[in-house]
């Protein structure tokens, strides 16, 4: 019952919220849909512990969708780590934003509709994340689109905001139109949609090669990729990015939540849950790692000159799915889920900081106007930096402190080192880049401080002077989250990636390469001797299952994946554990404070420096502005070439050939045969009469030739 | 010859003698009569009643299976009781269509309806020809009559010119027809059709018995307005009065392609292959003609014209399967198809205004509003005609189509339905003028007899139910089945 | 060129067959020319009858032949008089000026 | 049973027409005025009928049900048949659940009321009787007939350029069938009955088929409409009142589709399989190219007869690919664009209705004086772009998947379609409703009345029950398209042998 | 020899009258070429053995038909027009057409050959010492009852046809009414005026 609420409270919360508005007001709204959340969330956290510690995994139908044959899709909720660890991100992030959302959206006069979509995206990510077969993955995954779509088009007035809405959801379904493909071809391999049966197939179909527009290919690598593209559009990866700056017209909390926290995230979710297909297909994995990789450094570097408060998060939010995204494709699904895990907090927290600013300066946005406000904004500016630690993943190598982007983020740079060192395709190059985007994210991210907090106020005078510090219902949120981005990482470390990641994970994702490395299989024989020495109690009893289960499933690891063998093969031998070299852990905090320390040369030791750089307009500068010009090629290509093309095909092909020369060609000339006829009947009797000559003459002629034919 | 077989060939013969005499009967009557007015208001009833018995003493009194009379010159069969009934049965409407007319037009003489009697006689021979010469007696019987009815309206010019134009084009396929009959005559020896079939199915076939094949042929095209021999068709139905066109329009297109059929398929039956490409030919020009002349026609009863060549054009793809069905298909499909024009002309013989009759289609304007009963007789007459669904007029398409496939043809019914495609831009015209448009002007209602016929054969047009499987039975019974 | 035989009839009617048609469609002076070009027409015809009749030694030809000139005299009469009729409304008969009705 | 459905309107339709003859003209606007309430009656009582033959039903039997038989030309091998099997009842229940609706849409109608009833009712006895007939000769009667009161429809009660739009449906679609019709003969001449079912187990010569199928694609092409073919639905559709737009699209583009299943599929099978590609490459274009144009379009209601076009290419190709998901995704997608593109004509009909004008530069902002309209719309926008969950997504995956069995180009071109169907929609969703009322014309336009809601209700919970629950379709249609597909498999295989 | 060269005489004669009917200018010349085309025919069919119809046509054609035409041509003043432009273009065409059809024509006549009449069963032939006048009149009364009865048909039809289309009952024309004028007695044609002076008889 408790995960049906779960999902389908803001469901309900939804609907109530959005069409009986009329009779329980804007309040009723916001009270019924906050409720239903806080509820998701308390339960799912609930759900979070049933699942994870009392290993009660499990499936619950719900009814039957589509049944065709052997076609079969379910409505129902999987309930695995996986699922659950989202179910907590996703309702405690949903939760806190409806909250801040009072405070927020106080003024607006749709505050309704607003939490209406709220929870209706939130029921639409609680189905993606529940999914037990793809079809269901898939109605969550579009699901999670619409929302987004009415979110970002919420100001309706904004003609920005309704483009922006439109560019999103557009350039989703050009990811969904991939993915789309790979439901297709996954039912024309497998015969099925459910995961269950799928990923237990792919073993046998790993050989098997399919023709894809006139092209042969492996199957397994197909899928992988196909699915990749939905994730690519869905997670804004490089290509199909450009939605999610935009996507910055939508309310601040949205941005929090959908566009950092969640519905972004739901890529790198699909790839995690898909794994066994993308460790079958190491192709693919490492075009998840080139794109990864390219996103992570091309965000971070468009980030560095933007001034928009909130396009600078959401550059960085794009950089850091990159970083998942080379993650999973290096096999690392783990350190992937675990930086999407703690990036939910740290991102939601600066997003919603910037909220709090631009509410607090009374919806001003561009940073080039702000400066000097942190007395004004005392809290938020705490908050914010706070924020900021995390998310440059400032910590001490070796140690327990550190913020929660150290732990995932480090994580992820290390093991693409060691990934790298075993010959897995681009390790190295994605170690290096996320070395180079960990000093850039440390530069924006400071710059974007600086800009907004320091220094000299340069906007009107009047703003400053109302600038207030939000109310405390939206500071509540940001404090919890505060509390998240400096303690998510610390205290889930071990369950995500490190000593607890088999029992945690269970089947649902490999433990990754550092927790296999350090506890595998050693480890684990250690623990069984333990048991075996008479330890014997839950938790002991837990874990020797999950080995014993780990066995189970680790021949195909082990054969399968580059990263399964290396982690439980040589690398455990030949090191005794997993660890890369030192200099390799001190690296990201070394570009991370010389990013901090450019970015405070340039915008407090010599304040306006960047400003003047940036006034200069140099070509690097108006490169990076511009977001590498992708925008422009794109509407030049899509947005014009649509367009022309179809004013061609409704113009010329529509009107000029298919009706010119059909039905309108057509009844020209038989109106013209028609007059021509109506000329020859002339009304002059010879003419009549020598017609009738003329058919007499060549039917004659006409029967004897017929006459001598046979 | 004996007294009993001289009264069982009268017998025979007793429509024909019930017409004749009847005709001189009223003749008489009618010169008696001083005014004229009255005297062509109760001759035109009494006419009536004279082709309703003529066509009752058809279908009941002549015995049996019938049977031929006069030296095999005269022949009374299934296909002659059917065509008989039915021509009876049109020149009947065709003559109480007419009396209203002629009244407002001042036109009433009791010699017109005589002349109908006499045409419909002339017609009866030509159904019952089984004898060049009968053939020519009775196509040229009927041919004067026509010729007359066409110049009735003597004080209009054009009347006159279509009687002319009539008079000399109808002549010249006169001309054409007794030079075929005189070769066949000479290639075989014999006028009746009895020897001739015997002969033209006897070895090779000549080219003269073809080349009067032919001829005879053209000169019955032309009877049935058939392309090329159409020419007049246009002319004569706009200049002569309008219900002497609806006259035309139905039972003389009858009894012509009833003789052409049996003149193909009875004496020269044997000759097929000969005359079907012949056949075709003339088949696919007239669909053609029919389906482009009338595209650009404002006057609607040039545009029946053209529509006729068309329909003929039709039927001639039954005669063309040269079969027992192509020839049930004929009779199937010109029934319905008089049927559909008998609505069609009585609400073209209801387009009279205050200043008189009006024959243009855009005269036709609002029908739908002014007077909705007479658009949807003339809606369903249309679309009748243009053979659409669930209308009787799809039927006889049909039935073609069926003959045609049957025999093996297959060229000619894909034609067929592609010239109906054409065809039908003009009756949706007609339906789009009365129905799409305000409208202009205002009719002066029907008069009864007129609304009545109208209404019963505009119902009839839509009642597929009722009058197709009796058609069907009817045909069937008179031996013609599909089988 | 001696022997008379019954091509030579039919030679003769389809010439004159030939002229009545010619006489019509290349007519433009006046309608009564038509109407005499048709009486050619039948006079062919009946040539034919006669010289098949004789050469069948079958009377039928012959009385055929009785027919249509029955047939021709009554045509001419209803012609001339529709003639008459188109000659008061019209004031001439030039075949030119027959186009009231056309296309 | 089926009879009484079939001629149920029709008895509706010689009510108004005797009341009509019968009365005396100060009377006919009383007849004007109540033809609506005759007719609303009647229809609501066909489709209360409609029900009862569902419930009849029996889904477990793939075969022929509640047939009738009245002998009727019997000697040409004819009769009056009539039954319903799995492919063909819902489309009955579809017809008769939207003819309530039309009904209620065309409220507002001014203009001959009454002979605007008598048109709806007439064309809703030959739409059933399409479905129903198990005669071919009977189906051509009804398929053809249909074409009479829709010409009516829309050359009397059209838009300005009615005419041309009348004369081009009416001659287009002729010109498809009359072909099929010369098919239909040519079959009866071969098997000597014009019985569906009993020609339905008659093999016919493989060259022949050839033939055969393309005069009954000649027909059915016209009718979905497939590219290149397509050109007289914008036309027809922009002109046609709303209501007659929602018939349109929603029914008698169907019986293209439905055609297909009946006859093309079964009794072609060796046809159907070597012109495979060739549908597909038409569907393919058809579902591209007619998205790109439906992007350009500056009249509302031609941007959704463009995409209607589109999503019948869909359904073609899904046919075509003679999968079970395939098959049964395109009759899924079949009824619901009966549903959606019926909803959104009738919502391009209110505005329609309250300003005369379908342009959509014309609109915008909308929202701020209709909410509720704005969110009706949007509802519907995004069923037909195929959003999960509302009825639109079912048929759309279903027949992709099934398609990219059998041909993956085929599938990814109607994937892309996907993408365009989004762009066009929501690009007209934002022009037309979105932004800011810039229009002065429209600042006093109203939101929905009660009637309208009315209209909009039984849509709304159709398209997103089916959208959640689909087997509610295709546990009705599964044994009969089961059989159909067994079929055809068997008969290629005698044939390969 | 004899009968060969009257042949050629009446046939050439026949031919050259004919074409003088449709060449002619004068349609009073074209009446005259007519007649004498129907006498040369005549002369041919007795060269062919069928005296009585020689004679009908005489009869019929000279003495009825072509004078009704000359009656006609007189009656009807007819104006001489000019050929009109367009005319000579179109004659060669239209004389080929003709010499194609009587070539056609010709071919067809000579292909007669006695193998291809069947012999029917209902020949009529001339029986031995029967003129033809008799033999025509036994079959004609006899076996053709049916068509002479239809012919008297065809004459009343052309004798209503031509009194419909021609007789007028002018109206305002006086015509001489004998019953009247004999029963007309002083009351009926004799009235008295009383003209007062000044004003006259004003109507």
């Amino acid at each position: 019952m408790a995960p049906i609420l779960i999902v389908f409270g803001p469901f309900a919360g939804s609907i109530i919220a959005g069409l009986f508005q009329r009779f329980i007001g804007d309040r009723g709204a916001q009270v019924i849909t906050t409720g239903f959340l806080v509820l998701s969330a308390l339960l799912s956290a609930w759900v979070f512990y049933d699942v994870i510690f009392a290993e009660n995994a499990r499936t619950i139908p719900l009814a039957t969708w589509m049944q065709i044959g052997d076609f079969h899709a379910t409505w129902s909720l999987r309930l695995d780590p996986l699922s659950a660890v989202m179910l907590v991100v996703v309702t405690s992030v949903s939760a806190l934003v409806h909250v801040y959302s009072w405070g927020y959206m106080s003024d607006d006069p749709h505050r309704a509709r607003f939490f209406s979509y709220l929870s209706l995206f939130t029921f639409a990510m609680l189905m993606l994340v529940t999914a037990d077969d793809f079809l269901q993955l898939f109605f969550g995954w579009e699901g999670v689109g619409l929302a987004s779509y009415l979110l970002i088009g919420f100001w309706y007035k904004k003609k920005s905001a309704n483009n922006a809405a439109i560019k999103a959801f557009v350039t989703n379904r050009v990811g969904d139109f991939g993915f789309a493909l790979g439901i297709m071809a996954i039912f024309a391999v497998f015969g099925s949609v459910s995961f269950d049966s799928v990923f237990s197939d792919v073993e046998g179909m790993s050989a098997l090669s399919w023709s894809f527009l006139g092209m042969e290919y492996n199957a397994i690598e197909l899928i992988a990729f196909l699915l990749f593209i939905g994730a690519m559009g869905k997670s804004a990866q490089f290509f199909l990015h450009v939605w999610l700056p935009d996507a910055m017209e939508g309310p601040t909390p949205v941005s929090a939540l959908i566009h950092a926290a969640t519905m972004v995230t739901a890529g790198v979710f699909l790839v995690c849950r898909c794994y066994p297909l993308f460790e079958a297909a190491p192709l693919t994995s490492a075009f998840v790692t080139i794109i990864g990789a390219t996103t992570a450094l091309y965000a971070a570097t468009v980030g560095l000159a933007q001034n928009d408060i909130k396009r600078v998060i959401a550059y960085s939010t794009c950089s850091q799915l990159g970083y998942m995204f080379f993650a999973a494709g290096l096999g690392l699904y783990s350190a992937a889920m675990f930086h999407l895990f703690t990036h939910a907090f740290f991102k939601a927290l600066l997003f919603l900081g910037a909220g709090s600013v631009i509410h607090g300066l009374h919806n001003e946005q561009d940073m080039r106007k702000m400066g000097g406000t942190f007395q004004a904004l005392p809290a938020t500016y705490l908050l914010m930096i706070i924020g900021t630690l995390a998310l440059t993943g400032v910590g001490i190598p070796g140690t327990p402190l550190g913020f929660a982007g150290f732990f995932s983020k480090d994580m992820i740079i290390e093991e693409a080192f060691m990934m790298g060192e075993e010959g897995v395709p681009f390790g190295m190059l994605a170690f290096w880049v996320g070395v180079i985007a960990a000093g850039l994210t440390s530069f924006y991210s400071w710059r974007l401080i600086f800009m907004t907090f320091h220094g000299k106020f340069r906007g009107e005078k009047e703003v400053l002077d109302h600038a207030h510090e939000s109310p405390p219902v939206m500071m509540i949120p940001l404090i919890l989250l505060a509390v998240g981005a400096i303690f998510a990482g610390i205290t889930f470390k071990d369950q995500f990636v490190g000593r607890n990641a088999f029992t945690f994970w269970e089947e649902s994702l490999p433990a990754g390469p550092y927790a296999e490395g350090n506890y595998g299989d050693e480890y684990r024989a250690s623990l069984a001797e333990d048991v075996l020495a008479g330890h014997t109690d839950l938790e002991s009893e837990s874990l020797e299952a999950a080995v014993g289960e780990g066995d189970a499933s680790a021949p195909s690891q082990t054969t399968d994946s580059p990263a399964g063998a290396a982690a439980s093969g040589e690398v455990g031998e030949a090191h005794g554990g997993h660890h890369p070299p030192t200099w390799v852990l001190w690296t990201p905090l070394f570009v991370t404070v010389f990013g901090f320390a450019l970015a405070w040369f340039l915008y407090v030791r010599h304040e306006g420096f960047g400003a003047r750089l940036a006034a200069r307009k140099g070509p690097l500068h108006s490169f990076l502005l511009n977001k590498w010009y992708f925008d422009e090629l794109y509407h030049f290509v899509f947005v014009r070439g649509t367009a022309a093309l179809g004013d061609i095909f409704w113009k010329v092909g529509d009107r000029r050939i298919i009706d010119g020369f059909g039905p309108n060609g057509f009844a020209a000339s038989a109106m013209a045969a028609a007059r021509r006829l109506s000329r020859a009947q002339s009304g002059f009797l010879y003419h009549y009469a020598f017609v009738m000559l003329i058919g007499v003459v060549a039917l004659t002629l006409w029967a004897m030739t017929g006459a001598g034919g046979e | 010859m004996n007294l009993s077989t001289l009264t069982a060939e009268y017998m025979l013969f007793a429509p024909e003698i019930v017409l004749a005499l009847g005709a001189m009967g009223l003749l008489m009557l009618g010169v008696f009569v001083r005014d004229q007015d009255k005297a062509a208001a109760f001759v035109a009833p009494l006419t009536a009643g004279l082709l309703v018995a003529a066509a009752l003493v058809a279908a009941l009194m002549v015995p049996g299976e019938g049977g031929q009379a006069f030296s095999g010159a005269f022949v009374f069969d299934p296909l002659a009781l059917f065509a008989k009934v039915a021509i009876f049965g049109a020149a009947a409407i065709a003559l109480l269509f007419a009396v209203p007319y002629l009244i407002a037009e001042r036109l009433a003489k009791f010699e017109y309806f005589v002349l109908i009697a006499l045409a419909a006689l002339g017609m009866s021979m030509m159904v019952s020809a089984n004898d060049l010469i009968s053939m020519y007696m009775g196509v040229e019987l009927q041919s004067l009559a026509l010729y007359v009815l066409a110049a009735f309206n003597r004080d209009s010019l054009r009347a006159s010119e279509a009687g002319l134009k009539y008079f000399v084009l109808g002549a010249l396929s006169s001309g054409l027809l007794l030079y075929g009959a005189s070769l066949v005559y000479g290639f075989t020896g014999a006028t009746g059709f009895n020897e001739i079939a015997i002969a033209s199915a006897s070895g090779e076939v000549s080219i003269g018995l073809l080349f009067g094949l032919v001829f005879m042929i053209c000169g019955l095209a032309f009877k049935v307005s058939a392309a090329p021999f159409h020419m007049w068709t246009p002319d004569v139905y706009e200049g002569s009065p309008t219900p002497v066109t609806a006259f035309f329009a139905t039972a003389p297109k009858l009894a012509a392609i009833v003789l052409l059929a049996r003149i193909l398929l009875e004496p020269f039956g044997a000759m097929t292959d000969q005359w079907q490409q012949v056949i075709t030919a003339i088949a696919i020009l007239s669909m053609a003609v029919g389906a482009f002349g009338a595209l650009t026609q404002n006057n609607i009863k040039r545009l029946m014209a053209y529509s006729s060549i068309g329909n003929m054009g039709y039927a001639l793809v039954a005669i063309a399967a040269g079969t027992a069905t192509g020839l049930w298909a004929l009779l199937a499909f010109m029934i319905l198809y008089i049927i559909s024009l008998i609505a069609a002309f009585g609400v073209m013989l209801s387009m009279r205004t205050s200043e008189g009759m009006v024959e243009q289609v855009e005269d036709l304007a609002g029908l739908a509003q002014s007077r909705p009963g007479l658009a949807w007789t003339m809606t369903g007459a249309m679309f009748s005609i243009g053979g659409l669904p669930f209308l009787v007029g799809f039927f006889g398409k049909l039935f073609i189509l069926y003959a045609a496939l049957q025999a093996g043809l297959v060229f000619l019914p894909i034609a067929l339905v592609l010239f109906s495609v054409v065809a039908a831009y003009y009756y949706l015209r007609i339906v789009r003028v009365m129905w799409f448009s305000d409208p202009v002007v205002t009719f002066i209602g029907p008069s009864a007899t007129t609304a009545v016929i109208t209404n019963v054969a505009g119902i009839a047009t839509a009642a597929l139910v009722i009058v197709a499987p009796v058609l069907f039975y009817l045909a069937q019974n008179s031996g013609f089945g599909p089988l | 060129m001696t022997e008379i035989g019954l091509s030579h009839y039919l030679a003769v009617a389809a010439i004159l067959f030939t002229i009545g048609v010619f006489g019509i469609f290349v007519n433009r002076k006046n309608v009564i020319i038509l109407l005499m070009s048709i009486e050619l027409l039948l006079l062919a015809v009946n040539i034919n009858l006669v010289a098949f009749s004789s050469h069948l030694g079958d009377l039928a030809g012959q009385v055929f032949a009785m027919f249509v000139l029955t047939v021709a005299a009554a045509e001419a009469a209803v012609g001339l008089a529709i003639l008459v009729v188109y000659f008061r409304n019209r004031g001439n008969i030039s075949v030119e000026d027959v186009n009231l009705m056309k296309g | 049973m089926l009879s009484a459905v079939t001629f149920a309107p029709l008895a509706g339709a010689l009510v108004i027409i005797l009341f009509k003859m019968f009365s005396r003209a100060e009377d006919s606007a009383f007849i004007e005025k109540n033809a609506r309430g005759v007719a609303l009656l009647t229809t609501l009582v066909t489709f209360a009928l409609s029900i009862m033959v569902l419930i009849q039903f029996d889904p477990q039997n793939p075969g022929f049900q509640m047939v009738e038989y009245v002998p009727w030309f019997t000697e040409l091998g004819m009769g009056y048949r009539m039954g319903v099997d799995g492919l063909s009842v819902l489309f009955v229940l579809l017809t008769a659940f939207l003819m309530p609706i039309a009904i209620l849409a065309s409220w507002k109608v001014e203009k001959r009321v009454a002979d605007y009833m008598i048109a709806f009712l007439l064309l809703e006895t030959l739409m059933i009787g399409v479905f129903c007939a198990l005669d071919i000769v009977l189906f051509y009667i009804f398929f053809e007939g249909g074409l009479i009161p829709m010409f009516l429809i829309i050359g009397v009660w059209g838009g300005a350029n009615r005419v041309y739009a009348a004369f081009k449906f009416f001659l287009y679609t002729l010109l498809g069938s009359v072909l099929m019709l010369v098919a239909m003969v040519f079959m009866y001449l071969q098997a000597g009955t014009t019985n569906i079912e009993v020609l339905l187990a008659t093999p016919f010569a493989a060259e022949v088929q050839t033939w055969l199928w393309l005069a009954f694609f000649a027909s059915f092409a016209v009718k979905m409409p497939m590219w290149p073919v397509h050109t007289w639905l914008p036309d027809a559709h922009v002109e046609a009142p709303t209501a007659g737009s929602v018939i349109l699209a929603s029914v008698l583009l169907k019986m293209g589709g439905y055609g297909f299943l009946r006859f093309s599929i079964p009794m072609f099978p060796d046809a159907t399989a070597y012109f495979t590609p060739l549908v597909f490459t038409l569907s393919v274009i058809a579902i591209i190219y007619t998205s790109l144009v439906a992007f350009r379009q500056t009249d509302i209601k031609k941007l959704i007869a463009y995409s209607s076009i589109a999503h019948m290419g869909l359904v073609t190709m899904g046919l075509f690919a003679l999968t079970e998901l395939g098959v049964q995704g395109a009759i899924f997608q079949m009824l619901s664009h009966g549903i959606v593109a019926g909803a959104l004509f009738l919502a391009v009909g209110v505005i329609y209705d309250r300003m005369h004008t379908r342009e959509i530069a014309f609109y915008g902002g909308l929202v701020h004086r209709m909410p509720v309209y704005a969110a009706i719309l949007a509802l519907f926008s995004l069923a037909n772009i195929g959003l999960p969950g509302t009825s639109g997504f079912v048929g759309e995956i279903m027949a992709m998947i099934g398609t990219f069995q059998v041909s993956t180009w085929a599938a990814a071109g109607a994937a892309i379609g996907v993408i365009l169907s989004a762009v066009y929609m929501l690009t007209a969703y934002r022009n037309l409703v979105l932004g800011d009322l810039t229009n002065p014309k429209l600042a006093e336009i109203n939101d929905m009345n009660i009637r309208e809601w009315a209209i909009f209700m039984p849509l709304i919970i159709v398209t997103l029950v089916l959208g959640f629950f689909s087997t509610l379709i295709t546990d009705v249609t599964a044994a009969s398209v089961e059989q159909l597909l067994s079929n055809y498999q068997a008969a290629l295989a005698a044939s390969a042998q | 020899m004899l009968q060969a060269i009257t042949f050629w005489i009446l046939a050439s004669v026949t031919i050259l009258s004919a074409f003088f009917v449709v060449a002619a200018r004068n349609p009073v010349r074209s009446v005259l070429w007519l007649i004498l085309a129907f006498f040369s025919a005549a002369g041919l069919f007795v060269l062919l053995g069928a005296e009585f119809l020689a004679m009908l046509l005489i009869v019929v054609y000279v003495g009825a038909v072509a004078v009704l035409f000359l009656f006609v041509v007189m009656m009807l003043d007819v104006d001489f027009t000019e050929l009109k432009q367009g005319f000579l273009s179109y004659l060669p065409f239209g004389a080929l057409v003709s010499i194609v059809l009587a070539t056609e024509l010709i071919i067809v006549g000579n292909a007669w050959t006695e193998a291809n009449v069947v012999a029917p069963a209902g020949v009529n032939t001339t029986p031995e010492g029967v003129s033809n006048v008799e033999a025509l009149g036994m079959l004609l009364y006899d076996d053709y009852a049916y068509f002479f009865q239809t012919a008297g048909l065809v004459l009343l039809v052309a004798m209503i046809g031509a009194i419909v289309l021609t007789l007028r009952h002018k109206p305002h024309i006086k015509r001489q009414n004998i019953a009247e004028q004999v029963g007309r007695d002083r009351k009926t044609a004799v009235t008295m005026q009383d003209v007062k002076s000044g004003e006259g008889l004003g109507e």
